[in-house]
């Protein structure tokens, strides 16, 4: 009998594939892991502390910079919250903007996650032509708020930014665009046998502990519960428009892939829709200048492309919160991983954290 | 989750959207719960020592929160508007009375109030029943159920809306932490599939000895997030497996959300 | 079996398509009106009113006023304004809430330098970073204003 | 023929250097444009001189030798993983006079002197007393020492049809028609095996950047990492020659176009194999070691045990057995 020796391997803070610094302290015998801690907090920049001495308006910027591939849709939670606390009318237009950008920006995140999902499994390819599709987003967005990444487009009340000139237009075509580009997606990766073989029956936990871990988004709807604040919680004006909640059937790595493309179609969608309903009009609502949010208590989630993006606020009446806690979706996401990877291999290790999908922007806070 | 379920969470779309609406129709809220967390922390407390003395059966109506309802739960849901009472009122600091006047007519009766009402009677039939504070609706957050729980009842309640087939909360929608000077709070807000309902919770933890029972064996979502509370608000939970900062380095002073933080300055 | 010939031909496609990447630096990077680059400060049309030092969430801006030498005339003129651009995060609120535009977004982006000291930027050299400057500062107006049709 | 003896293989370091230099150009420029981008031209014109301003930085590099590592065997790892690349191009015919070791035995030479590299790396990895390269290590032994055997297995079809290991005989037992058709099957195998041998993507899992950062030689920095790469792209010029010569008729022209002369027929070949080797990396995810492991003794290896079985039945059925 040959003598083994369990070895304890620190993947991270710096590792191609922990997206970030996020360290993994994980006890191997040989290629087998036996036990997995997450450490996280490398990016902690005390976002919520931070807030506290910040008025409404000066937090958008720092959400930004939380979960940076869907800036939009932070900023949106933040904005969302103060607006429900406040009880403020938002025009339709703004809505709609920030409906348009929100779900571009989706899509522009489940890009990032394919592409970086497959450079994990080895394929580099997909990468590039995802950051190519996620370019024209961004440019996009460029056009719209003068930023590429950190929007800080939103604002209490409505949206900083018309879109200009023939903005929608090119929204259009590239929904057009997209839309077949997905083909191009399906040819070159779901039909691979590598990438089947790789991601196929791996990662899969049970509703239960879905549920009990408070896992959301796609982490959540691929054990099979439909659930997305978009249509549940509809915030927003969401409920006018059609659009299908994919879930997945076994739960693995692979769903999740599938989900998230499902998901990136039906983004699109909902694009097409609003800019077929969008119309002139204001983008801000009757504001005071200054921010002055009345006594009180929210906590309202958002369905950010990692899942339920939440925001809780407790105000005394001040133009700066009292306290802010963003329920992030990587967090709680992230809680799940030493379950999973208990007696898999290394390669596993790294399909299933890229499956989880995690921002360590948003992680640390 | 079968396909009935699945419905039943269609049928939610449905039912929030009014709710929606009135969150940012109605211009606002009393909100008592800030109020009454900031600055009045005080008085709850005062009054909860005096509950626990009261025999069981008056308890109901001992109980703060429900004190002006005396027994009303019935009432509010079978005629709110002839009452023509703030829904809020039953479980109302006298804040909210205050305001009225700057409202025009009095706000409708929370759609969550009944629901509230109904379930808070079911808690206060359980063993000790002297575990709420407060019972109120938080309207700005559209119409959230909230429950103010007594800290050492915590882990006893936390286990009765898991697993108790009129609760089912198994979801930890948020797992925040409050410091309101006078004391700390931890704020949990949960859901429950099969019910679908949200239900906030509050426990108040003391300030100088922050001490909360840990929940992290019944969800597991609140593991990392008690670490991370422990982290930044320095509660400690008891009972909690792996109890470490998560942000922060091991060797941090101090719990920078607190209000009264100062960072550590190793010269001074 | 299939699907990996079909993924090479996916591949092999693009091979022919035209390339999508910049000739950055040695062309410069086309950037829409709205870019958010290094501000420019135009000291005459300052009035001091300190808002946009209020409103900077990372406290970038320092800036004094001193009374207006000539004596006829009310208000404060600017003396010091100065934006140190190591924790400036180009958010765009400083210009946002300035009610006399004096301070504008550029669509200058290029800060690289081999000093963290460069990054501080006097009132002087704010003030000759006057190129590309952002045309559309009006719409930026303060929460409360109404939008601008879409024409 | 002395001089030519004593010259030629620096002549041939020299051709290789230059192949290896232009051969990692070539590869990044075909995935830069299978990827949108233009890839490397930043330096010199059309990015010619990419590579040599990449190994000038390397041998520029400080040489480091991590504290805890084994010195000597640190040192010597890449050395071993070198010279077997380098000598195995002795037996590879380039054309009919360019060989520069004819001797009767010479597939088999090949595949014995490139097991040796194995050692190198697995000393390599060894040595440099890191977790990561030595898992990168054991996969590597593992994986090299697997993919052998239906690589070998896969070519005795082609020696049972010419009842030769020279490979002279073999590129001249292609006139007719090149192993390539007749032995389909075992070019698969031999082209999947190669890869795994090569540890290119899908099988890049001694490397695998994404899960061990970069396998065994993750210690090495400068000098000695150049080496390492070097034996790589060495190895890469060695089985397409190789491939070249067993499956596409080596020097042969085709369609009779005997004026183009032999070497050319043997780079366009050559080039083919290189650039399919790149496409596939383009495309590729990365295998997992059990499936790894599995497709090599639960797919390959059968097959290409049915690749001989077939070769045998072939030859003895009459209208087949010119072909075999």
């Amino acid at each position: 009998m040959l003598r083994t020796e369990e070895m304890l391997l620190n993947m991270g803070p710096q590792h191609p594939s922990t997206h970030g610094v996020l360290r993994l302290v994980i006890k191997i015998d040989g290629e087998i892991i036996r036990e997995v801690d997450p450490v996280v907090g490398y990016l902690h920049r005390g976002t919520e502390k931070l807030a506290e001495d910040l008025t409404y308006t000066q937090i958008i910027p720092y959400t930004d910079r939380l979960d940076y591939v869907s800036a939009m849709t932070n900023n949106y939670a933040v904005v969302h919250a103060t607006e429900l606390l406040m009880g403020l009318e938002i025009p339709e237009r703004a809505d709609y903007l920030r409906m348009i950008t929100m779900e571009l920006n989706r899509v522009a995140s489940h890009l990032v996650w394919v592409g970086t999902f497959l450079l994990d499994l080895g394929a580099m390819s997909p990468f590039l032509y995802c950051f190519k599709d996620r370019e024209t987003i961004l440019n996009l967005f460029n056009e719209l708020c003068g930023a590429r990444l950190t929007y800080n487009y939103m604002r209490v009340g409505g949206v900083k930014w018309d879109a200009p000139d023939g903005w929608l237009q090119k929204v259009e075509e590239f929904v057009r665009y997209m839309q077949k580009e997905l083909n191009t997606y399906h040819d070159l990766i779901s039909g691979n046998d590598i990438f089947l073989q790789r991601t196929r029956g791996i990662g899969v936990y049970t509703k239960e502990q879905a549920l009990s871990y408070a896992l959301s988004g796609s982490n959540l709807r691929v054990t099979g519960i439909p659930w997305d604040l978009r249509q549940h919680q509809s915030y927003s004006l969401y409920h006018q428009f059609q659009f299908e909640i994919p879930v997945g059937e076994i739960g693995d790595v692979l769903d999740k892939y599938h989900l998230r493309m499902q998901e990136i179609a039906e983004s699109l969608k909902i694009v097409k829709q609003v800019l077929d309903v969008i119309k002139e009009g204001p983008i801000m609502g009757k504001v005071p200048k200054v921010l002055r949010v009345p006594e009180g208590e929210v906590y309202a989630g958002v369905e950010s492309p990692r899942g339920e993006l939440g925001c809780h606020i407790v105000s005394n009446g001040k133009n700066k919160p009292w306290r802010l806690k963003f329920r992030r979706p990587s967090f709680y996401n992230l809680q799940i991983l030493p379950v999973l990877l208990k007696g898999e291999n290394i390669s596993n290790l790294v399909a299933i954290l890229g499956g989880i999908d995690i921002i360590l922007g948003e992680v640390d806070g | 989750m079968s396909d009935q379920e699945k419905k039943q969470e269609r049928e939610l779309i449905t039912e929030t959207k009014p709710a929606n609406a009135m969150g940012e129709g109605t211009v606002k809220n009393e909100s008592s719960n800030g109020e009454q967390g900031v600055q009045k922390s005080d008085a709850p407390s005062q009054e909860v020592t005096g509950d626990g003395s009261e025999p069981v059966s008056k308890e109901q109506d001992t109980q703060m929160s429900v004190k002006t309802l005396s027994g009303q739960a019935e009432e509010a849901v079978t005629k709110p508007q002839a009452a023509s009472v703030p829904p809020r009122k039953p479980a109302a600091t006298p804040r909210p009375v205050a305001k009225k006047p700057v409202e025009d007519k009095p706000l409708e009766p929370s759609r969550k109030q009944p629901w509230l009402d109904k379930f808070v009677v079911k808690l206060k039939d359980l063993e000790g029943s002297e575990h709420l504070e407060d019972a109120f609706i938080n309207r700005a957050n559209l119409d959230l159920p909230t429950l103010v729980i007594k800290g050492e009842w915590w882990r006893f309640l936390a286990l009765h809306l898991r697993n108790h087939s009129d609760c089912q909360f198994h979801y930890v929608q948020n797992f925040s932490s409050v410091d309101y000077e006078t004391h700390l709070e931890v704020v949990v807000h949960l859901f429950s599939f099969p019910h679908k309902e949200r239900l906030g919770v509050r426990i108040k933890v003391d300030r100088t000895e922050a001490k909360a029972d840990s929940v992290a064996d019944i969800w597991d979502a609140a593991n990392w997030n008690e670490r991370e509370a422990y982290d930044l608000m320095g509660i400690t939970f008891e009972g909690h497996p792996d109890l470490r900062r998560i942000m922060l380095t091991d060797q941090w002073v101090g719990h920078p959300l607190r209000k009264d933080y100062v960072p550590y300055d190793e010269g001074v | 079996m299939f699907g990996l010939v079909k993924g090479l031909g996916v591949t092999l496609k693009n091979m022919t398509k035209p390339k999508v990447t910049y000739n950055y630096p040695a062309e410069p990077i086309p950037v829409p009106d709205r870019f958010r680059g290094i501000q420019h400060f135009d000291a005459e049309k300052c009035i001091v009113c300190n808002q946009c030092a209020l409103v900077c969430p990372t406290d970038c801006i320092t800036l004094t006023g001193k009374r207006n030498p000539d004596p006829e005339k009310k208000g404060k003129v600017i003396e010091v304004y100065d934006i140190n651009f190591e924790i400036c995060i180009l958010c765009d609120l400083c210009t946002e809430v300035c009610p006399t535009e004096a301070i504008v977004m550029t669509n200058n982006f290029e800060l690289a330098t081999y000093s963290r000291d460069d990054l501080f930027k006097s009132m002087q050299w704010l003030h000759d970073n006057n190129q590309n400057i952002r045309q559309e500062n009006m719409s930026s107006k303060p929460p409360g204003a109404t939008g601008r049709a879409n024409k | 023929m002395d001089l030519f003896f004593y010259l030629g293989p620096i002549i041939l370091m020299l051709l290789l250097l230059g192949f290896v230099t232009y051969a990692i150009l070539f590869e990044r420029k075909v995935i830069g444009w299978i990827q949108n981008r233009p890839g490397p031209n930043q330096v010199g014109p059309w990015g010619l001189f990419q590579t040599i301003a990449d190994v000038a930085k390397l041998l520029l590099k400080e040489d480091i030798v991590p504290g805890k590592a084994d010195r000597s065997l640190f040192k010597l790892a890449p050395v071993i993983a070198f010279v077997p690349a380098f000598a195995v191009l002795a037996v590879i015919p380039f054309t009919d006079s360019w060989q520069f070791g004819d001797f009767a035995v010479g597939l088999l030479y090949y595949i014995a002197i490139s097991s040796i590299t194995i050692i190198g790396i697995l000393t390599g990895a060894w040595a440099s007393n890191n977790k990561y390269s030595l898992l990168g290590g054991m996969r590597s032994a593992a994986q090299m020492i697997s993919y052998e055997i239906p690589l070998v297995l896969s070519v005795i079809g082609i020696v049972m049809t010419t009842g030769s290991l020279d490979l002279n005989d073999i590129v001249l037992a292609q006139k007719k028609v090149w192993f390539i058709v007749p032995q389909f099957l075992a070019f698969l195998i031999f082209f999947i095996a190669s890869l795994a041998e090569l540890n290119r993507t899908p099988f890049d899992l001694p490397e695998a950047e994404s899960e061990l950062v970069a396998g065994y030689h993750v210690e090495y920095t400068g000098f000695r990492f150049a080496f390492f790469m070097l034996a790589e792209y060495v190895y890469v010029f060695a089985m397409a020659s190789l491939t070249t010569c067993l499956f596409l008729g080596g020097w042969l022209p085709l369609f009779g176009l005997t004026m183009i002369p032999g070497i050319l027929w043997f780079l366009l070949k050559f080039s083919l194999v290189v650039f399919s080797l790149f496409w596939i990396r383009a495309t590729m995810p990365r295998l997992r070691v059990d499936q790894l492991m599995q497709f090599a003794w639960k797919v390959l290896l059968p097959l290409s045990l049915l690749n001989i079985f077939l070769t045998a039945i072939f030859k003895e059925i009459p209208v087949l057995s010119s072909f075999y």
